[in-house]
């Protein structure tokens, strides 16, 4: 899949992350290029967000990890978060702090220790909050928020902090289908205009192999099952196989559709309400 | 542009400046003698200001101003800023709302400094090197170097073991290490004043803390520790703003964490250790300052850290007043003032402040 | 600044004024005073020699204007003893003899008001340590540190004697302590050998052979159990001792110097459990001392020393009985 | 829609929530059957989660809640908690507490201040954690497992509660598709076997619309913009209007399935990866 | 069925009981006088037992056995399991790792409620009714009852307000309100004892705290009280273990956080006001003990409660073996014992055991 006009922006080979004997990702390796899109699937517990992580810095992983070139251990913290944000799983609400201080976190590496955010930084965040439709909460504390709200305000700090590189680990779970899609239409333009790099997790797989340029399936084993284009990785053999779900799987629009053949045996399907049972 | 950062507003920095000034003013004016309140005032500037004013007062009166009561109100704006800043740096790096300065053992190690100085018979200095100083400054900074050691140490092990933990188990440890090098140095503070009882009453006088036998020796030894620390600590509350989103996510903003609580734990405890030195363990201010603050003004440390200062310093400044005029000519210990005054003031806005 | 610079200043100052009264002084003095006090007299001229001279020059040139606040309850025994006590104007809230001291219940020494002693007028405070800030506003501060021998009670008291320009009462009240002191002792014929426990509080803190009030005891050869404590004499000078270590050595006698402090008694003792078979209890040595005759460094250690004696000649009825 | 012969669950009247003078939840009405299961969905910020949190008793409320025909107020808390099971949308992780423990908390209910769970309980727990899949992670630390894991855990935890009536708020966020259908399919046969009564919260309007006997479409005004059977609510225009997102609503095997209308603009559907752009 | 909750083993329990045992033993037999070990433990036998016994010591043996050692023993039992439990309820009422039962105000009111007694003269009290102890419980209990009062309408007032918050706003606020009050107390008692300074030694040795002037009556005080507060706190583990996970699911779990918080609060504290009115302020145990059986153990509170209360018994006895033999016939602070031996030990468990 080398192609040599392509800019590499990460790179992994033979990633391994082991936790007291337990091997929760091994020997994972690929490459994603600049202003490309790679989407990390696969079940619950495969090791996507332990991926992410390595790649992030954030675990102690084994094997190489090269960002834009550098050896991810050769990047001091600050150009490494200038180069990578971050999108946690399940981040945390610091209590009490208000939407807009929140998402100036995301100008922590442009900062010196005892600087403050510029009008300029402002700036930054308050465009990212109208982006995501979020300008009605820029006074509110984060903790009030719903859950929703609460996932775009995260999305936002990692857009405040605009590097190339943006690693979201499930960004869209608590999403609306209309937000879900604004969120990463968004992405996608942030892509096409800035050259952005995305590498995301996502249990939708529809959206998933219709965003992004790449599958990467993991398996339970914390092996990579399958790589490649949407239409070679979201087979049902694939997805019966490691996520232990019967689907359909079809093409509409040139996108895959990944359907599940949802439970026939003890649903009367539409003849509901159910009566006197 | 709607949305702005929290941040202070304007009337609280004139707020909180025309308090400091109000305090200020009342603790030169007021005293257990009385003085005429303009020549006071004259003094007052005339030792201030570059300029030469000329009051009508006796000369013993303006030795009282200048050497007595200047003095004291100066190192309670020191002392007071000092520990109450430093006191929200704590509780920014802790994110416990039990933090206050001493919490790593500056008051346990400062104790036994003193202690030391006071059993070795060298608590009578007089002058700018008291010993009982320099050996309160000494212990309390070795005991938070102890602290640090051994409660950082243990967190180097841990992360290599795996994962990081999403909350700050490191500052758990850090905090707990030092619990227990506070407790160990208290136990030596009490062991040798257990050993020599006749100077039970310097120490107990020196750990109770106060700025009553404060002069400018004390000033100019605390004013540039204290100057640079405070500058450098007011404008820390982003910092610590950052560290509220727990370690893992602070370090993936590009925020060398441990670097970050070290130097801002050095700085704190720098200060506060130059405090206690000059002014022994003034309970209260540390703790509850950034907490009043915090409920009256909101809770980012980008309004805490500043206002911490303005709220701090004219506190104390106005509890020494009350510490040395309430019932004069008996001195009021100034860790009695404060939480007489400052606890049920402090449970009033608890009370009504929650939204 | 320490205690001696003070007192050297005020002997600076006075050194310029007249040698005569001196003179009359020591005539004055060799009348009243017997041998062995006047020994002592002049052991103590060796090392203050400025004392004498000064507390003359004083007595002509500052007495009028001298006014005295007193921050340690024994200097203010001392002062009144001295027949100075005209020239206090205050003493502080623990100074609570001679009745006629005009105790200030509101003078606290811990911590201290310094603004607050000003409002007195004082030329000097005696004090017990160094009072910061006295000097700023021109306030001699005279510090008479807690006494660790005789000596330095006599000391304190021709110092205070040298301030105040009662040189001939200080000389005076020195001798009569030492002669006193002197005949109690000669007086008492106390058994060989006993032992005694000198009691602080109800916590068992005691006072070895080596602080002051343990050198009362040593006059009559009254051995320490404290002592054990500190075998080097070296620190642990008030050590808190265990009970059952106390039980074990069995003093002959128990002299309580918790009895305002702690309201002890010779029967609170007796009822303390595993007390009751002590030899102190059950032959009815255990002595009542006033916390404060037992605890300052004042003329009053006369009573002191008599309060042991008395002690001392009723355990000779008991061990003859 | 009343029925003679159903008994009521859950009945809400008029019930508003207003904080600070926001209304966050405008005179809802609706009624549910024992046996039901009902599917709260609407944009993010709608008012879902306030809703099951006012049903639960956690939220203050005006308007009049049933609970099994008793007024919600008087049910002292250990009734309450016998009755409703609640799985709050971002539930609060105990640090260090292993899964069986967390799991446990669940008969809190039916354990005296001072006592200690029984083998019966423990048995509770133990099965619940089998057929949630869950068996691996009995000894773990709750807070060692994976996003996925974790809301499994959850989950488990409120069925061990084991009440006739359970809320769920978003459930199956953090699920793969095998363990989604599986966690649906387990809370189906609990109304099968034991007349459970379900209230859910949920994004994916195809699986909501596919389990739950009836929706209720809460507005972005926090009043009740629809509620009825699936083919009624779950219409194209109620979509657009609501979720501001254009989806095409298909009826499969008798399942009302909605699939968004995704992105055409900058995206050219299956021609990836792109080239060096 | 393989999924177990945590739990005590068994092994551990054996070890809890061995440790305590252990202790008892070598504390009764070793002390500043040599008795024959036989004979101690066979008066110990005689005084604990129903049986007689018969030993072959003298009558002084006999009477430093029975009315020395044995008591303080059994007080260094009863108090080292009361502040360990208590410690480890109160860390988990407030998920805070600083807390321990001094938290809410027992030390301030105690040592105000003693200070009381003894600048009143009252502090010579003999037998069952030692006003000191008196003053010192009430003082103690009222202190945290404000601390309730004032902490606890606050939070009515908040929660009135509209949606419960996640965190556990609550306990934080009874935390902050219960250090003011403390502190307000402290200040009460500091400035009696500054008007007293006759009484400052008496005051001083009982805030330090110890066994060392305990008999038969303290241990008579003591024992009732202790043995019911901790068998209710034995077992409360588990309501610990549910308060973890926040106030609002918490009370969807059908617990009415409230008043479970009040009732464990008052449990607690009227056994800590107990074993202070006994032993004074004993510090360290409480807060360190709980920590260290964490680390060892596990950090459930069905685990952390029950072995603390071993560890912590035999962890005091030890400490006041040491206090009264290590210098002897000087008698050691037993805060100084706890801290200097307890300090040193519990950092070398957090630094191995992070995991
Ligand atoms: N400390 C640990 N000890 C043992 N196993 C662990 C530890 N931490 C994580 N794991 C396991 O590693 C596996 C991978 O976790 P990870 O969070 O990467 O999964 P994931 O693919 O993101 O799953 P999900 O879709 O549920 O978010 C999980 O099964 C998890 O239980
Ligand atoms: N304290 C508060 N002050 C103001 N508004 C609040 C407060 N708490 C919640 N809200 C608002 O109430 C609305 C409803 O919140 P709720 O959590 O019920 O939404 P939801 O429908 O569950 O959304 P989501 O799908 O994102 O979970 C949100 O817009 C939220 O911002
Ligand atoms: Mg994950
Ligand atoms: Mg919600």
């Amino acid at each position: 899949m080398r192609d040599v006009d392509r800019v590499s922006a990460v790179s992994a080979e033979d990633v391994s992350v082991e936790i007291k004997g337990t091997r929760l990702l091994d020997s994972v390796s690929f490459e994603v290029y600049d202003g490309e899109w790679l989407s990390i699937i696969g079940p619950n517990g495969a090791g996507k967000s332990t991926l992410l992580r390595a790649l992030a810095g954030a675990a102690k992983s084994v094997g190489s990890i090269e960002i834009a070139g550098t050896p991810l251990g050769e990047l001091d913290l600050r150009e490494r978060a200038k180069l990578i944000a971050w999108v946690p799983q399940t981040p945390i609400i610091p209590d009490g702090m208000i939407v807009t201080d929140y998402v100036l976190l995301g100008r922590t590496p442009y900062l010196n220790a005892l600087q403050s955010p510029s009008d300029a930084d402002v700036e930054v965040a308050n465009e990212t909050l109208a982006e995501l439709d979020l300008m009605g909460f820029a006074g509110r504390k984060v903790e009030t928020l719903s859950g929703g709200e609460r996932q775009r305000v995260v999305i936002a700090r990692s857009l405040v902090q605009d590097t190339p590189i943006i690693l979201l680990d499930e960004p869209t779970s608590a999403l609306d289908l209309g937000h879900q899609q604004d969120v990463l239409e968004l992405l996608d333009q942030l892509i096409a205009e800035k050259g952005r790099t995305i590498i995301s997790t996502m249990h939708d797989l529809t959206l998933a192999g219709h965003f992004a340029d790449r599958l990467l399936l993991l398996g339970n084993d914390g092996r990579v099952a399958a790589h490649g284009l949407a239409p070679d990785v979201l087979t049902e053999k694939n997805i019966s196989e490691h996520y232990n779900a019967e689907v359909t799987v079809t093409t509409e629009d040139g996108t895959v559709v990944v359907a599940p053949k949802i439970a026939k045996q003890n649903k009367s399907n539409t003849s509901k309400p159910r009566e006197n049972q | 542009m709607n949305a702005r950062p929290a941040s202070i507003r304007f009337s609280w920095v004139v707020g909180g400046v025309a308090f400091v000034l109000g305090s200020i003013a009342v603790a030169l004016v007021v005293g257990p003698t009385s003085i005429d309140r303009t020549g006071v005032i004259v003094e007052s500037f005339d030792a201030a200001l570059p300029f030469t004013f000329e009051s009508n007062l006796a000369d013993q009166q303006v030795s009282i101003v200048r050497n007595l009561r200047l003095p004291r109100v100066t190192l309670g704006l020191l002392v007071g800023s000092s520990l109450a800043v430093s006191g929200a740096t704590f509780q920014g790096i802790f994110r416990n709302p039990l933090a206050d300065p001493y919490l790593l053992g500056v008051a346990a190690g400062g104790g036994l400094g003193a202690t030391i100085a006071f059993t070795n018979g060298l608590g009578d200095g007089i002058g700018a090197f008291d010993p009982v100083q320099i050996f309160a400054f000494a212990g309390a900074l070795s005991a938070v170097f102890l602290a640090w050691i051994m409660g950082s140490a243990a967190v180097t092990r841990s992360s290599n073991s795996g994962l990081l933990s999403n909350t700050s188990r490191s500052a758990t440890t850090l905090v707990l290490a030092g619990v227990a090098i506070a407790s160990f140095y208290s136990a030596l503070q009490t062991y040798l004043q257990q050993r020599n009882t006749q100077d039970l009453r310097q120490v107990y006088n020196w750990l109770l803390g106060g700025l009553n036998t404060s002069g400018w020796d004390e000033v100019s030894l605390l004013f540039p520790v204290a100057l640079i620390s405070i500058a450098i600590l007011a404008s820390t509350g982003r910092i610590l703003d950052v560290l509220a989103v727990g370690d893992e996510e602070a370090t993936m903003l590009g925020m060398s964490v441990t670097r970050t609580r070290l130097f801002l734990i050095v700085v704190a405890s720098l200060l506060t250790a130059s405090a206690v030195a000059v002014s022994g363990l003034i309970a209260f201010v540390g703790l509850i300052i950034p907490h009043t603050v915090r409920l009256l003004f909101g809770s980012s440390y980008r309004i805490i850290v500043p206002m911490s200062i303005f709220v701090g310093a004219g506190f104390l400044v106005l509890s020494d007043l009350l510490a040395r005029t309430a019932l004069s000519p008996t001195e009021l210990p100034i860790g009695v003032v404060t939480a007489f005054f400052g606890a049920p003031f402090f449970v009033v806005i608890l009370r009504t402040s929650i939204k | 600044a320490s205690a001696d610079t003070v007192v050297t200043n005020v002997a600076d100052e006075a050194a310029e004024e007249t040698d005569e009264a001196m003179e009359d002084e020591e005539a004055m003095e060799d009348d009243a005073m017997e041998d062995d006090a006047m020994e002592d007299e002049e052991a103590m001229e060796d090392v203050e020699p400025a004392v004498e001279e000064a507390a003359t020059a004083v007595e002509e040139a500052v007495a009028d204007e001298l006014v005295i606040v007193s921050m340690s309850p024994s200097a203010t025994e001392m002062l009144f003893a001295i027949g100075a006590g005209d020239l206090v104007v205050a003493v502080d809230n623990n100074s609570n003899f001679p009745p006629e001291a005009p105790t200030d219940e509101a003078l606290t020494s811990f911590p201290v008001n310094v603004e607050g002693i000003v409002g007195y007028g004082p030329t000097h405070v005696v004090s017990s340590g160094p009072i910061e800030g006295l000097a700023e506003v021109g306030i001699e501060n005279v510090i008479l540190p807690f006494a660790a021998t005789f000596d330095d009670t006599y000391t304190q008291i021709e110092q205070l004697g040298a301030l105040t320009g009662n040189v001939g009462e200080a000389g005076e009240l020195v001798g009569q302590i030492q002669t006193d002191i002197a005949a109690i002792v000669d007086a008492t014929e106390a058994p060989e050998g006993l032992t005694y426990y000198h009691e602080l509080d109800n916590t068992f803190f005691s006072s070895t052979s080596s602080t002051f009030v343990g050198q009362v005891y040593s006059l009559f050869g009254l051995e320490n159990i404290a002592d054990a404590a500190d075998p080097d004499g070296e620190s642990f000078g008030f050590p808190q001792l265990t009970e059952e270590f106390l039980i074990t050595a069995d003093p002959d006698l128990i002299f309580l110097a918790d009895t305002i402090c702690c309201g002890q008694t010779a029967e609170t003792v007796a009822a303390r459990p595993g007390w009751e078979s002590l030899s102190a209890v059950t032959n009815g040595n255990v002595v009542e001392l006033n916390d404060d005759i037992a605890s300052r460094w004042g003329p009053r250690i006369v009573d002191y020393t008599q309060a042991i004696a008395d002690a001392l000649s009723e355990v000779e009825v008991a061990a003859a009985s």
